[in-house]
């Protein structure tokens, strides 16, 4: 079985498929890292997320970001599934897992995950406040590791 | 004349009404030239042209690649995803 | 709500019902940490293994660190669940979770939980390898944080 | 005499072939020893005698401490949890 597991679709997986896939390396050590909509950024009160990606780009980014980690880290299997559409207030977006042998690479490639698709992975997020404003959220490129 | 899919995405997907659309572009056009061209002609394009990147059938390119016929042509714009 | 959730039992609480629990904090970052049944330790084929606890001393114990935890960092939520009796390779044994506002607190929080557990929570462990031999496994005290 | 509750976990349960056991002691005896009478009758504890841990009534305690009727007492093993 291929012991990278990448996905941007309408639904993530359940949490419970992420472990099984991880748990079945039979490692000693699962990282999972969940995104999730954030009620208060700024004092502003959030509504909504909306996602959209460059699939196949985006795809292609984190594939390579999986196998940068599988170079760096002694991963057993790594997880990576990323949301687009409508994400609500204390739902998840994104979720990153590792599973590795002993537990520090495992949260040290989780950690890398996600610092780096949110710097490269083609995928934009909106930002719809309770008070009916919307925006694209503004950032700028930074460096990859 | 060549024709080329341009890609846009959030902010220039609204910027521009349309999320993909065919242009005919004269034959030599670089990726500059072609965002030149769209600044002139769309000021949200214009206050982000430089910050975006162009990648043509998935891969990034150097701005000042020539374009081809069918090319797909994406405009990133810095990332904001997780 | 009370924001921290620990338990000792013979059975983990659901994957689903942890990630349930850190989200509704609707903050913007959940950690869960799983440790799992290794299948190989230095060479040696791991059949199983058993946790003993002492479970009103480890209770509070775990409450401690989470009340340590609470102080160091900006967390929301923290779950610390533990299992005791046999657990099978692939499966869990404990499951640390931790909801922040910004993701990087979280994964230090449940690094640091985890850590900490490992140091001075009374609960022990007998591994069992395939090739009948069984034994407690053998630690010294360490520092705790 | 006293009565005391020990408890004994992992490699201590093992050792003494129970987990819970009430024991009768002399007023005045302190952890250090109690902790010497059990090394004398067995020597799986003897061997762990210098880093086990004391609690009573689940608070750990300096091993003078003098022991009391009806206390809680539990042998703490370095542990491996997680």
């Amino acid at each position: 079985m291929e012991h990278i597991w990448i996905n941007i679709s309408e639904e993530l997986p359940s949490i419970s498929d992420v472990h099984s896939f991880l748990y079945a390396s039979q490692g000693g050590g699962v990282c999972v890292f969940s995104g999730i909509t954030r009620l208060q950024t700024n004092g502003r009160v959030t509504e909504k997320l909306s996602y959209e990606s460059h699939k196949t780009m985006a795809l292609k980014e984190m594939r390579r970001l999986a196998d940068v980690a599988t170079e760096r880290w002694p991963v057993l299997r790594i997880a990576m599934l990323h949301r687009t559409g409508t994400v609500q207030v204390g739902e998840p977006s994104v979720l990153i897992g590792v599973a590795t042998a002993h537990r520090g690479p495992a949260f040290e490639a989780t950690q890398f995950l996600i610092d780096e698709l949110k710097k490269s992975v083609q995928i934009w997020k909106k930002e719809s406040f309770l008070n009916g404003e919307e925006e694209w959220v503004s950032t700028i490129w930074q460096d990859t590791d | 004349m060549i024709v080329v899919t341009l890609r846009f995405f959030s902010v220039l997907r609204e910027a521009f009404g349309a999320g993909v659309v065919e242009v005919e572009l004269d034959p030599g056009t670089t990726g500059s030239g072609l965002i030149e061209l769209l600044a002139a002609n769309n000021e949200d394009f214009a206050a982000l042209q430089s910050v975006v990147r162009l990648a043509i059938n998935d891969e990034y390119v150097e701005l000042d690649t020539p374009l081809s016929d069918g090319d797909d042509i994406a405009f990133i714009t810095p990332v904001s995803g997780g």
